[in-house]
């Protein structure tokens, strides 16, 4: 059986993360395809529905990618992201679904190599941690497979 | 036929951050702007920089437009910039400039990079084959770069270039180009162009250690590094990642030493001026050093005097020593290398008399500027001379105005500026160039007219996917682009997918056309390789075939594509992945798509009136700006007359200027000019409304009438007033002045000094200290902030007594001498007349004894140290500068934050000096901070330029993303007002309802969050979008690719 | 300190040139200076302030100006081009000038020593470093009485020979 | 401290001398209004706005029975500005959901006497329309609950409430004592300078707080917080997972009456109903795609978690989500749970103090690092 290979959702502000996953991506520096980029045009944009949404379809991990404290284009998006997120942990720690699972990492658009470690970490603590109690795929019936037996 | 008018063009040289910012400025009105650059890349020395004084962080993209964001990027800054009305010219010299204000006919030579950039795809192919390295300047030679390489590493696009010095003509880089633009024999090209203005903006260049004199002297290990090395050091993108390790051995440094001045305040190379960040500059490293480095990183800074006169700069300093940075008063003669290559620096302790040898691991050297041969370039450029200081010559009271008409400076070609002042001289010459513009037969580049939403945008959604093969790299690449649209073709949503080779190209870009102009589709989707660079071209392409901006989305093929080209040996399931994975990003942008509504820019009318609060010098010069240009104005002054405290007791300062005589002639114009009506005797009570449609209720106090005025920004000008003290006796003796007095005094001649043989003056009367320190009637009254004035007026009073009483001793006792700039000449001056200075400290603070009415002071004369006690016939007290006592009631009445020291806050201290968050609202002159009188009339010039920038059309267009309300679901709680960082949002109590300002909202989001049921929304960024785009990505359907 | 007695145009009198007025007391002179060493040190830039100040009494009674080894490190440092190594040999001057039987205890030291500065202090560091040990004058009587007895030519020590007749 | 008027009844009295108490507010304008709850003509106590003293004689602030969380309620008559004053009798529980809010400008105060009584739990709306039709009354289940003894032919009081560690309100004007008052007896407290104006007004004295009263307080606190502990330890044990979760809520049809039933829940219209959550029907096509099967309705474990994400840090713990569910789902442990966890992680309580900022509404640079773990 190949390796488990976590998915990860990744809410990346415009402004610095997903820019930054762009220059990783032109500069070469390639990053672990697992991530599924999402542009927000702040990290304090990210609701806590889109996190608790990616987790119930599938998601292995979330990854919310913000400008540094001081950095945010619209003032303090990326203060309010931190707080959302401590409250998001509680709520999810409570259910099973470990803290680990949940990251928000300040990376500016210029630290393409952060973005790249970061990225490249959270995968190897994923597959550490296995897949996500929700991610189970219990009685998934893989459309694939079947209709390639049919 | 009457011939078409000229569009008003504007050539920036140099784009630093004070030029991009006048750029900005210009484009925002309307005009065109050219804005060159010598270097290859944009963005001077704050590429560099990853942490700015005084969030020690960035925020560069707080510079960008905020009305008409949508015609500028929308990316970090220090990647680059794009303004659809600004051309940017990298690598490109000013050659000539020939003619007159008006109608310049500028010479461009633009140098040959060698890469066509348009057609690059910044992937570096080449720079990996190349076998040249040099040292990288980016990075101050502590990293290697290669003869092809990238001027910046971060930026976006990655505009590439070959370094012909370094090159060897290998070949090498041409061979393997994939887009085959790398041409080695490309010549420099040398264009001609018209324009109606100039601005420098060219900065000047830093005091290169190891080129000049004293080199032998300090750069004795590579652990010797200028400050914006270091930079570069602590950089988070830089040399070591972030961690503080020295160049030499790359170890960790733990012992880190500043020496400040290096290069200036320096009489005997010519240099006897302040650089004026320098003391910031070494601040904010050593708290960043000890904040990134942990604790143990013992961090030094030798100084001479701490020079931080800006806003908010003392309280960076307490900060500094609260975290244990430590400040040695003494200047360095050498850095001495240790066997252990270790540094060693020797000083001597005044108080302890002693002297100290200590190691330190990395020394950093404050570099300042070395102006004289830039100016005398430039000067020989425009065929002028340069002033007896060696400079540009400028207006007497304009900062950035040359004496030569139409051409216009600011930025570091005034003397080394914080970010601040970069910003607010960038703006100033903006303004002045618009000024010049406004009474030229020259027009604005027309606005597109917003098109009529097409019937079949309101059908349902239907997409047209249209997909580039970009050339042989997709043959290369492992995607299935035949099974991809095999599947995207199943989807409900799509109308139509077509994949064309090199949409990028003239042909694919023609090809792409005709398809959509017959497409039946209401959105489209258009897969290509870089998005950053082509965005603008497709952009055009889409609204062209009369797609609406928000039905167009740009994805970002590339990123799939070439991990199957730089991975071209992929396993069959690895092929297949990829396929799936560029199916997923395209059915997710076109879920995102299928969902967004057709958004239309709404049209706010403008009223073209400008109110102005206060009628002191700054507030009249920002009046009879916009008035010139046709504005109309309201100027409120609280007082029955014009000219605000300056105008009343300076009648000329030390450099030459007589603001009493200015402020009257500045005050007859006003009162001549028929676009300017003034209200004397009132006050402002209460302002309501938004950008374009304010309202003000004033009070006359003379008439006992509430006026009630119609504007569409404002500008708060309202000044300050001399500082109060009660310290040192004030008050209880004739012979104990404050500086405005004697200044007074000595103007009047009801002071005679000419008797006298000693007089003291103290500088910093309760001020820099703490405000509890320093109490006055039971009232905190410290000023914890320096006043910025007071070093050069005592100096000023000082000569002027000096005139007088040639045989008077002057003593003049000071903390730090904040003679920044060109000013530090003054002080020169003084002490070469004999003036006596003498620092103390807050530990160390004179002492004043009243004896037969007489002040007899005792202070601690610190270099020889011990105590002096002289009687002197005048103590002089510099008392410094308060705020406005109104300005928290104005405050009040426009909603505005008001710092505890009683100034104004602006919306960014760094990016947006004159602005505050509320868009529409400004700030210029000491209800900003205290500063000099060129610098208020620099404010107040860059306050009337953002007033005109938005006042100068009658309606403006919000963006397409903003904001809006539910109104039927919204509860009203109002937690979007609160968190909204623009005061976009306000709850209008008799509509009972959330109103949102389009102009001003930025469409970040935070509403929507906050808003727990979605009666908050950004149009375009909705929840059901988003998650929409979540179920796509993260589907594990695959049924559409199911068939290949 | 007692600043009625002082001459606020002493700086006239032993250097008179606006060079020294220019001086902000940042250091670099002393900093360096090679004469700080001794006991008691030389401070140039306590000099030049006790000059600017025309402390009289004070700077007539101080011999650290003698310890100067003309080295000129501080003149070509000073940022304010003050000249400090000029200004200590016009306080040589001056002070000889006003005070006939003024014989600095330095000169006794460069008699009897026949140099300056004790050298002494390094030689640990020099062996390790493989350095031969100093050669001093000191360590060559011959040469040293040849220049007691050059010295003794000068007024300055002929005059007042009894302070420097070997006990 | 001495701020407690006694006020002594006899048997079968309490609610008259309440009665007469604010029907005496009432004609001395002290207030104008009096919402408190109230014995219904038909069936049944439900809080009632009373603006006329003749009609005080009915209430019943002690009934144990809690039909609607009254922050709801006095939220809506306070929000915009009625020009009247008004005396509101309500439960720990109740008046902490109001402070929260008043925070979001839902209520406002100034024109409020916050009235608080000593609350011993309340029962399911059936059963105490049961327990009534039997002749219970409210003196007859306080005399038995402050022994300890709430159960009646098999039913007990609600969850929520046997582990409640409020049974006091603390952030009152006024506060109904009966705590440690003795069983003929009932203490008014005042907390505020203007509940001790209110008592002047209306001619009561000032006298020392029943002796027992903290001894008593105490003791019922520390045993409610243990059969919390115990209920949380044993609720975690058991749905600690997200399986298990998903098992609990299993029954879940999205009639929203939790989110209804909830005093913080305050938005005007879930945001599961709006436009957001109306699918087209290839999106469920589509998410049926992904696995073969899709649960219907949708969304039911999606809409727990955000709601938890929405009211967690307001949450009160009344435990009206409960009694609100058809389907019998218990919710409170569900709630409470996770708001003890997000509460404490702000170092915040519910209802605690007007002062305490919202924890989403406020924001500083140098905080909670360890989310990051980055530093400069």
């Amino acid at each position: 059986m190949s390796e488990f290979e976590p998915k990860i959702v990744g809410f990346f502000c415009n402004w610095c993360t997903f820019t930054a996953a762009d220059l990783a991506g032109t500069s070469r520096l390639s990053y672990p395809s697992n991530i599924k980029i999402i542009r927000m045009m702040c990290s304090g944009m990210v609701d806590p529905k889109y996190v608790i949404k990616s987790f119930l379809n599938g998601a292995d991990g979330v990854l919310i990618g913000g400008c540094w404290p001081g950095d945010c284009h619209y003032i303090n998006g990326n203060l309010k992201a931190r707080r959302r997120v401590a409250m998001l942990t509680e709520i999810l720690k409570e259910y099973g679904i470990d803290e680990r699972r949940l990251w928000l990492r300040w990376i500016a658009a210029s630290e393409g190599t952060m973005l790249r470690e970061v990225a490249t970490e959270m995968t190897h603590k994923l597959k550490a941690l296995g897949p996500s109690p929700l991610n189970l795929d219990k009685n998934q019936i893989d459309l694939n497979r079947d209709s390639k037996t049919a | 036929m009457a011939e078409k008018k000229p569009t008003g063009t504007i050539l920036v040289a140099g784009a630093g951050v004070s030029g991009i910012k006048a750029a900005i400025e210009l484009a925002e009105i309307g005009y065109k702007v050219l804005l060159t650059d010598a270097s290859p890349q944009i963005g001077g020395i704050l590429a560099k920089l990853d942490n700015q004084f005084p969030s020690d962080h960035c925020g560069m993209c707080r510079m960008l437009p905020m009305v008409g964001r949508e015609y500028a990027s929308q990316y970090c800054m220090r990647k680059g910039l794009y303004h659809e009305n600004i051309e940017i010219l990298p690598f490109t010299q000013v050659k000539s400039v020939e003619g007159d204000a008006g109608n310049f006919t500028i010479e461009l030579l633009q140098k040959a990079r060698y890469i066509d950039t348009d057609r690059c795809n910044g992937l570096g192919e080449c720079i990996s084959v190349c076998p040249v390295e040099v040292a990288d300047e980016f990075n101050h030679g502590l990293t290697q770069r290669k003869a092809v390489y990238k001027p910046v590493p971060h930026s976006t696009p990655q505009m590439l270039l070959v370094d012909m010095d370094a090159c060897t003509r290998c070949g090498e880089c041409v061979k393997v180009c994939p887009t085959n633009v790398i041409n080695l024999d490309a010549q420099d090209e040398t264009s001609n162009r018209q324009v109606h203005a100039v601005i420098l903006a060219s900065g000047v260049k830093l005091y290169n250690l190891r080129e000049f004199e004293d080199a032998k002297s300090w750069a004795v290990s590579p652990d010797v590094v200028s400050s914006l090395a270091f930079e570069r050091i602590i950089s988070g993108t830089g040399t070591f990642d972030g961690k503080i390790k020295r160049p030499s051995d790359g170890k960790i440094a733990k012992r880190l030493a500043w020496i400040q001045c290096m290069g200036s305040r320096n009489r005997r190379q010519n240099r006897d001026y302040c650089s004026s960040i320098c003391c910031m500059f070494a601040l904010k490293e050593a708290v960043l050093a000890k904040e990134k480095g942990g604790d143990d990183v013992e961090t030094t800074i030798f100084y001479m005097d701490m020079r931080t006169f800006g806003k908010d700069f003392y309280r960076y300093y307490e900060r500094a020593v609260d975290i244990g940075v430590k400040f040695v008063r003494c200047r360095v003669q050498a850095v001495m290398l240790n066997p252990d290559t270790s540094l060693s620096m020797r000083h001597y302790d005044s108080q302890d008399e002693e002297f100290i040898v200590a190691d330190y691991d990395m020394v950093v050297l404050a570099t300042g500027q070395i102006p004289y041969e830039t100016h005398k370039d430039l000067a020989d450029l425009l065929h002028i001379k340069v002033n007896a200081q060696g400079l540009l010559p400028t207006e007497t009271y304009d900062k950035v105005k040359l004496t030569k008409p139409g051409v216009f400076v600011c930025g570091s070609l005034m003397g080394l500026t914080d970010l601040s002042e970069a910003m607010s001289s960038g703006i100033a010459a903006a303004g002045q160039a618009s000024r010049l513009l406004a009474g030229l037969d020259v027009t604005i580049i027309e606005e597109e007219a917003v098109p009529e939403p097409r019937a079949k945008d309101r059908e349902d959604p239907l997409v047209s996917v249209v997909l580039c093969k970009c050339s042989d790299k997709v043959e290369k690449s492992s995607v299935d682009f035949g099974a991809l649209e095999k599947g995207l073709k199943k989807l409900m949503a799509v109308g139509e997918v077509n994949i064309i080779d090199m949409v990028c190209s003239d042909e694919g870009k023609e090809t792409v056309l005709d398809l959509l102009k017959k497409s039946k589709c209401n959105r489209l989707v258009i897969g290509a390789c870089h998005p950053f660079i082509y965005r603008n071209a497709l952009k055009n392409l889409a609204k062209k075939a009369g797609f609406a901006a928000s039905l167009f989305e740009i994805i970002d093929l590339s990123s799939i594509v070439h991990k199957g080209f730089f991975e071209p040996n992929r396993s069959e399931s690895g092929a297949k992945d990829q396929t799936r994975e560029a199916y997923n990003e395209l059915f997710a942008i076109i879920e995102n798509l299928k969902l967004k509504p057709a958004l239309h820019v709404e049209t706010l009318p403008i009223n073209q009136t400008a109110l102005v609060v206060g009628g002191g010098i700054a507030g009249m010069h920002a009046s009879f700006s916009l008035a010139q240009r046709g504005v109309q104005v309201h100027l409120v002054e609280r007082s029955d007359k014009l000219g605000g405290y300056a105008s009343t007791h300076v009648n000329h300062t030390i450099d030459g200027l007589e603001p009493v005589s200015m402020a009257k002639d500045l005050a007859i114009k006003i009162l001549e000019h028929k676009n300017i009506t003034l209200h004397k005797n009132c006050e402002v009570a209460a302002t309501q409304g938004s950008l374009g449609a304010f309202e003000t209720k004033i009070k006359d106090n003379e008439n006992q009438e509430n006026i009630y005025l119609q504007h569409g920004a404002a500008i708060i000008a309202t000044g300050g007033v001399e500082g109060k003290t009660a310290e040192y006796e004030y008050g209880n003796s004739d012979l104990i002045l404050t500086q405005a007095q004697l200044k007074t005094g000595l103007d009047t001649g009801e002071i005679d000094v000419s008797e006298a043989e000693t007089i003291v003056m103290i500088q910093c009367v309760g001020s820099r200290e703490k405000q509890e320190n320093v109490k006055q009637d039971g009232q905190k009254q410290g000023r914890e902030y320096c006043s910025r004035i007071c070093c050069v007026g005592a100096i000023a009073n000082a000569m002027t007594i000096r005139q007088k009483n040639p045989e008077a001793r002057i003593f003049i006792l000071y903390r730090d001498m904040m003679t920044y700039g060109f000013a530090e000449q003054y002080y020169t001056q003084a002490r070469e007349e004999g003036i006596i200075f003498v620092s103390y400290t807050l530990d160390t603070k004179p002492r004043v004894a009243l004896v037969d009415g007489k002040p007899v002071m005792t202070f601690l004369e610190p270099v020889l140290n011990s105590e002096i006690e002289i009687p002197a016939d005048f103590l002089i007290l510099s008392t410094g500068v308060d705020a406005e006592t109104s300005n928290r009631d104005i405050g009040k009445a426009f909603n505005l934050p008001v710092n505890q020291d009683g100034f104004f806050v602006e919306a960014d201290s760094k990016w947006r000096p004159v602005e505050f968050m509320k868009v529409g609202l400004y700030v210029a002159g000491t209800a900003h901070s205290p500063m000099t009188l060129k610098d208020a009339i620099l404010q107040a010039e860059a306050a009337a330029q953002k007033t005109y920038a938005y006042l100068s059309g009658r309606k403006i267009h919000t963006a397409h993303a903003i904001s809006r309300v539910h109104d039927a679901i919204c509860v009203r709680c109002q937690r979007c007002v609160d968190i909204c960082p623009y005061g976009a949002r306000s709850y209008d109590e008799v509509l009972d309802r959330i109103i949102v300002d389009g102009a001003t909202c930025q469409a970040c989001g935070m509403c929507g969050v906050a808003c727990q049921n979605n009666a908050a929304e950004i149009m375009g960024f909705s929840d059901k979008q988003i998650m929409a785009v979540i179920d796509a990505k993260m589907s594990k359907n695959t049924i559409g690719l199911a068939a290949q | 300190m007692d600043f009625s007695e002082s001459d606020k145009d002493l700086w006239k009198a032993i250097y008179n040139t606006k060079d020294l007025l220019h001086c902000f007391n940042c250091s670099t002179c002393l900093s360096g200076c090679p004469a700080s060493h001794g006991n008691p040190p030389l401070l140039v830039r306590n000099l030049a302030r006790m000059v600017v100040y025309g402390l009289e009494d004070d700077l007539l009674d101080d011999d650290t100006a003698w310890a100067c080894v003309s080295c000129s490190r501080c003149e070509e440092m000073c940022p304010m081009d003050v000249k400090p190594f000029e200004m200590i040999l016009s306080i040589r001057k001056w002070q000889s000038a006003n005070d006939e039987t003024r014989v600095p205890p330095s000169i006794v030291e460069i008699y009897k020593r026949g140099y300056t500065q004790s050298v002494g202090t390094n030689t640990e560091l020099r062996e390790s470093l493989g350095l031969p040990e100093l050669q001093t004058i000191t360590k060559m009587p011959e040469m040293l009485k040849l220049y007691q007895e050059m010295l003794m030519k000068t007024p300055v020590v002929s005059e007042n020979d009894y302070m420097f007749s070997e006990e | 401290m001495a701020n407690f008027t006694k006020i002594s009844f006899k048997k079968g009295e309490l609610n008259k001398q309440l009665a007469d108490l604010f029907k005496g507010m009432m004609e001395k304008g002290v207030v104008d209004a009096l919402l408190s709850p109230m014995t219904q003509p038909k069936r049944g106590v439900m809080q009632t706005l009373i603006t006329h003293p003749a009609h005080v004689e009915r209430i019943d602030p002690f009934a144990p029975v809690v039909p609607v969380n009254g922050a709801k309620i006095a939220s809506s008559i306070t929000a915009t500005p009625s020009g009247r004053k008004v005396a509101m009798v309500l439960r720990s529980c109740e008046t902490r959901a109001l402070i929260e809010l008043g925070k979001l400008n839902l209520a406002e105060f100034d024109d409020v006497l916050l009235i608080g009584i000593d609350c011993l739990g309340r029962y399911e709306n059936l059963d105490f329309l049961n327990l009534r039709a039997q002749g219970e009354s409210s003196e007859s289940f306080l005399e038995k609950a402050l022994s300890g003894d709430t159960k009646r032919n098999d039913i007990d009081i609600c969850g929520a409430c046997k582990i409640c560690e409020f049974p006091v309100a603390d952030t009152v004007d006024l506060r109904l004592c009966v705590i440690g008052a003795g069983a003929d007896a009932l203490y008014v407290e005042s907390l505020t300078p203007k509940g001790d104006k209110v008592l002047e007004t209306a001619g009561l004295s000032f006298g020392e707080a029943p002796g027992s009263r903290d001894a008593a307080v105490k003791q019922l606190v520390a045993a409610r917080t243990k059969a919390r502990d115990a209920e949380f330890a044993g609720y975690r044990e058991s749905t600690g997972s997200f399986d298990a979760l998903e098992d609990r809520l299993a029954a879940c049809i999205n009639c929203y009456n939790c989110r209804v039933a909830c005093p913080v829940c305050y938005c005007k219209e879930c945001v599961f109903v709006t436009d957001t959550f109306r699918h087209k029907a290839d999106q469920y096509m589509g998410w049926a795609d992904t696995f073969g099967t899709l649960k219907m309705p949708t969304d039911t474990m999606f809409y727990h978690l955000t709601r938890m994400s929405h009211m967690s840090l307001f949450c009160v713990g009344c435990g009206q989500c409960t009694s609100a569910c058809p389907n019998s789902i218990d919710l409170m442990p569900a709630f409470r749970t996770a708001a003890q966890k997000t509460q404490a992680r702000f170092g915040y309580q519910a209802g605690r103090s007007h002062d305490e900022k919202q924890p989403l509404t406020v924001f500083e640079n140098d905080e909670l690092v360890e989310v990051t773990g980055q530093v400069k």
